[in-house]
């Protein structure tokens, strides 16, 4: 291996502690959600025990240091993606930032909004997360969904994007990068039909901005989500970026206390962009957490993990193609993928082999990674996926490839 | 192995052959359930005749323990009046219950009891309940 | 005093650091958020070091446990307030559970929906959280709203509750407690006026909760919020409670991941609630870190807190009763009244009040609260607010009423 | 003490004995502007003539910094061309966010130098700041 990373792995405390049958953890798994570094989960509880106080508030010290702490993560995850603070909201999750778009781009006070006749855009190999939100908003709205459909080897098919993404279109919706396939799409094709209409472009960059560096001016989308806990960040915060002026013109979506900008009995008027989007006492620790995992990613480099794990992937594509049985659920190659690898195993169901890996300590994901359409297209009950982050080793494909073999044995599969 | 208790030999028979798999056309009633979690379904037809189980057939996908229990529930009711199969269904459920701490009474429950192991890995007693909920639902969807 | 917590103070980390001045921390800030005993921080990390991964979707140990754990939070979390635990979802926060409530609400799929004509009754002192998201709704439906008063002293005004809440009345939506006279509300009265009508009644139990025993069954309403963060747990969770016949009428309001029952690209149907209302991964760790804190009220036992805090009510109560100068908002008496302090100083600004107290070490909340239209009805800029929990004593409160004669002298103020 | 480099006497003065508040008739424009976290409020008419300042009245609620800093902008602003006035705004932006390591320029802020010291609070810069935007704000609706 050219690049290792293997110093990192101690620095995640969770690896310390032994799983099923007395093994040591092999986490595959972190598409689902990654782990967590000592430094993170120290930022999150060093909150709580020097200057927690809610912020925006308050006339004391601790307020006025836990606002400091707050909006210097904020501006830590604009600068990791290249934007403005004053375009960084705070969610709870991704989930949250995109039906936060969906419910706001809904709304006939918005400046910018979606109505009946219009149509929204989005890929067949969506997350539930980036596909029911729009299929809600389409419902209420009257507008029409449409998508664009994926080739056998899980690529998105853009030989009729001339015809999804027409001038009736108003909203792209697509992930970066598939959590199922692992393929990364080809953003600047998708943008630019999208531009062509005059649509907005929303980016589900879950599976992206957690592994390798992403920039939102370079990327030309509107509206970008991600997730903490993806990014060895904490649970319970996620991130919506919006361009500034297309913030200003949305209404926001959660009300409550720091958002407005006054109060009758009657009727209220909203601060700017990103408060008007944040009600209520945030997730501030949360915050702060994911700020430092942002410093611990960027202090190892987010070229490096995603060359690092380009070299696992290949290591894992080669074992599985030397086995006998196992059909890869995605590319077969390493052009423009990421370090998901979904397969299945003839004649074992995925929860089948999950279970297996599972007695052995590894931890993959089975079932349809809430990508169900993708699975009925496919036709098939699901996959198993194994997932990487910078603290995954050689080991530990060996150990899955290993493990593969034992669920064929233990199945009594034909080798 | 801890693996051997939750694929005992009889669940991983049934799963390579399974009993009643195959939707017959003649039924009373058609329910379709699934885990939502997984993405596991079942198809499964009823027939009652004179307050008995007369027939259950179904078609599916899922794991060896979804698919197996599907068989092995189809085996164990067919044939049973609906109070039978109820006490059927009940000590089943409470199999499933037992964190491992039952054996499950073979004279009621028969090729059923290879699913004690199953209660000992909380994630998997959905798919056992898969095909037996399906049922329940399609029993009360009868009675009404 | 009758009743000394004094010896859980040193549960609560933060009471080691010195703030402005070198002075120790008089924390009388809790009506915005609670500080934190060991036991929950560590909680929450503790969740990330040994047992991190995504809930139900799990074939591998790390998920079930953690799927464990999470559900076991939400069981404590029902007995904490006597309900069951398919009735409690976890949300970000109790400005999303009241927002989440008022969407769905307004959903026409819903089985009991808002429509025009229908009104909506909140008060006057509540807090913009239970005050906006029904503006909204109004505003989206066509739905009236409209509002029971208050009295000079703060308490609520029920002589019209027959005219307020009426035939046309769908949804009575209440605090519990005043964040900033601390008044408790008679619910049972505002209750028996909606039942009347056949209306559904929201409380918001942010200022209850965490203070003193609540049962959902005994004050007979249909929907509860509250927070984690007040509630000595972390940030990023709130519980929204609903009567589990109510939840599954509803639609659910944020959608994604782990709340479906099936997907297809054109629609999706819905799991039962909870889930249905938990889109996404969850704030699992926090989930986790607001079990341990009620692990750790009830292990001193919510009667003693709130008998506590009584004490410390009437003293400060009596304290500032016999400064000159001073005017309590809110009741100067004791009965149906929380440990939440709203005063002015003749002469000088809430903020400036604040400032000064804060060189003493002593944090406050000062301004309207998020409460402004109760602020406007008052005529007044805003209040200087002391809002206590179990970690305060009687120290605390000494240094306060010195701390307020300082003000006095500082903007020479007469005696 | 540290308090003192925020309330100045000079800041307390003004406090106590604003000067130009009391909204007058003669006007251009009028705005109204409100701090969302504390609620302090300001009404600011704003009289232009032959691209000057000629007059600022205001009226507001608000805590001694916002109240002293709307009547030190006053008696600054008053009498200046739009240049100039911009010149002492931008003046008065700096020192705001020098956290307390500028004086200030008296020449050309004057009064304006004692709110130095609330540039170390940072949650009090909104405050000083409240009138300062208003008038901004009117200048620029004047100006369209
Ligand atoms: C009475 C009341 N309701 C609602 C809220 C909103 O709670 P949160 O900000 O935690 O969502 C608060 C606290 O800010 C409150 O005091
Ligand atoms: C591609 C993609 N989009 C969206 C999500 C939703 O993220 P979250 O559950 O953190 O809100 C996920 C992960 O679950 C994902 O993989």
């Amino acid at each position: 291996m050219n690049l290792d990373l293997s110093e990192y792995k101690k620095d995640f405390p969770i690896f310390q502690r032994k799983v099923r049958g007395g093994n040591s953890l092999v986490y595959l798994d972190s598409a689902a959600t990654s782990q967590k570094p000592t430094a993170v989960i120290e930022a999150e509880s060093n909150f709580y025990r020097t200057i927690n106080a809610a912020v925006h508030r308050g006339a004391h010290l601790l307020a006025e240091e836990a606002s400091d702490a707050f909006e210097m993560s904020r501006s830590n995850v604009a600068s990791f993606i290249g934007a403005d603070s004053s375009e960084v909201v705070f969610t709870k999750s991704a989930t949250e930032s995109l039906n936060i778009i969906a419910y706001s781009l809904g709304n006939p006070d918005s400046r910018i909004n979606i109505k009946s006749g219009d149509q929204i855009v989005v890929t067949e190999m969506e997350h539930h997360a980036n596909l029911i939100p729009w299929q809600q908003l389409a419902k209420r709205t009257g507008a029409s969904l449409s998508w664009l459909s994926f080739t056998e080897d899980g690529r998105i098919d853009l030989s009729n994007i001339k015809d999804v993404i027409n001038s009736k279109t108003k909203i792209v919706a697509v992930t970066h990068q598939s959590n199922v396939f692992g393929t990364i799409l080809p953003i600047d094709e998708i943008s630019k039909a999208a531009r062509a209409v005059g649509a907005l472009v929303v980016l589900d960059a879950c599976q992206s901005a957690p592994h390798f560096p992403i920039n939102v001016k370079e990327l030309d989308v509107d509206f970008l989500a991600f997730s903490g806990h993806k990014t060895l960040g904490p649970t319970g915060i996620g991130v919506l970026w919006g361009k500034h002026q297309l913030l200003e013109k949305l209404e926001p979506v959660v009300f409550g206390g720091s958002m407005v900008d006054s109060v009758t009995m009657t009727g209220a008027t909203w601060a700017s962009a990103p408060r008007k989007f944040e009600a209520g006492v945030p997730n501030m620790a949360q915050a702060v957490g994911l700020s430092a995992a942002i410093d611990y990613l960027r202090s190892i480099g987010l070229n490096n993990i995603a060359e690092y794990e380009h070299e696992l992937t290949k290591y894992l594509l080669e074992g599985l193609a030397s086995m006998s049985g196992i059909k890869v659920i995605g590319p077969l190659d390493l052009k423009d993928r990421g370090g998901v690898i979904s397969f299945t195993v003839d004649g074992v169901h995925p929860h089948d082999v999950g279970q297996v890996l599972d007695q052995y300590g590894i931890a993959v994901r089975t079932g349809h990674h809430c990508a169900w359409p993708l699975m009925r297209k496919l036709k098939i009950a699901g996959t198993t996926r194994a997932s990487f982050h910078l603290y995954n080793n050689r080991e530990d494909i060996k150990q899955l490839i290993d493990g593969i073999e034992k669920v064929k044995s233990y199945f009594k599969v034909a080798k | 192995m801890e693996l051997d208790s939750l694929y005992q030999e009889v669940i991983l028979d049934h799963y390579r052959s399974p009993h009643h798999k195959g939707l017959s056309d003649d039924k009373d009633i058609q329910v379709h359930h699934n885990n939502p979690s997984c993405g596991d379904e079942i198809t499964l037809n009823l027939k009652v005749q004179e307050g008995k189980v007369s027939d259950i057939s179904w078609d599916g996908v899922g794991c060896s323990i979804s698919m197996a229990s599907a068989s092995v529930m189809s085996d164990l009711l067919i044939g049973k009046t609906f109070r039978e199969a109820n006490v059927i269904f009940e000590a089943f459920m409470e199999l499933m219950q037992s964190k491992g701490r039952s054996d499950g009474d073979e004279s009621l429950l028969e090729d059923g009891v290879a699913f004690a192991g199953v209660s000992k890995f909380p994630a998997r007693i959905k798919c056992a309940l898969l095909s037996w909920m399906a049922f329940k639902d399609a029993a009360i969807q009868v009675m009404e």
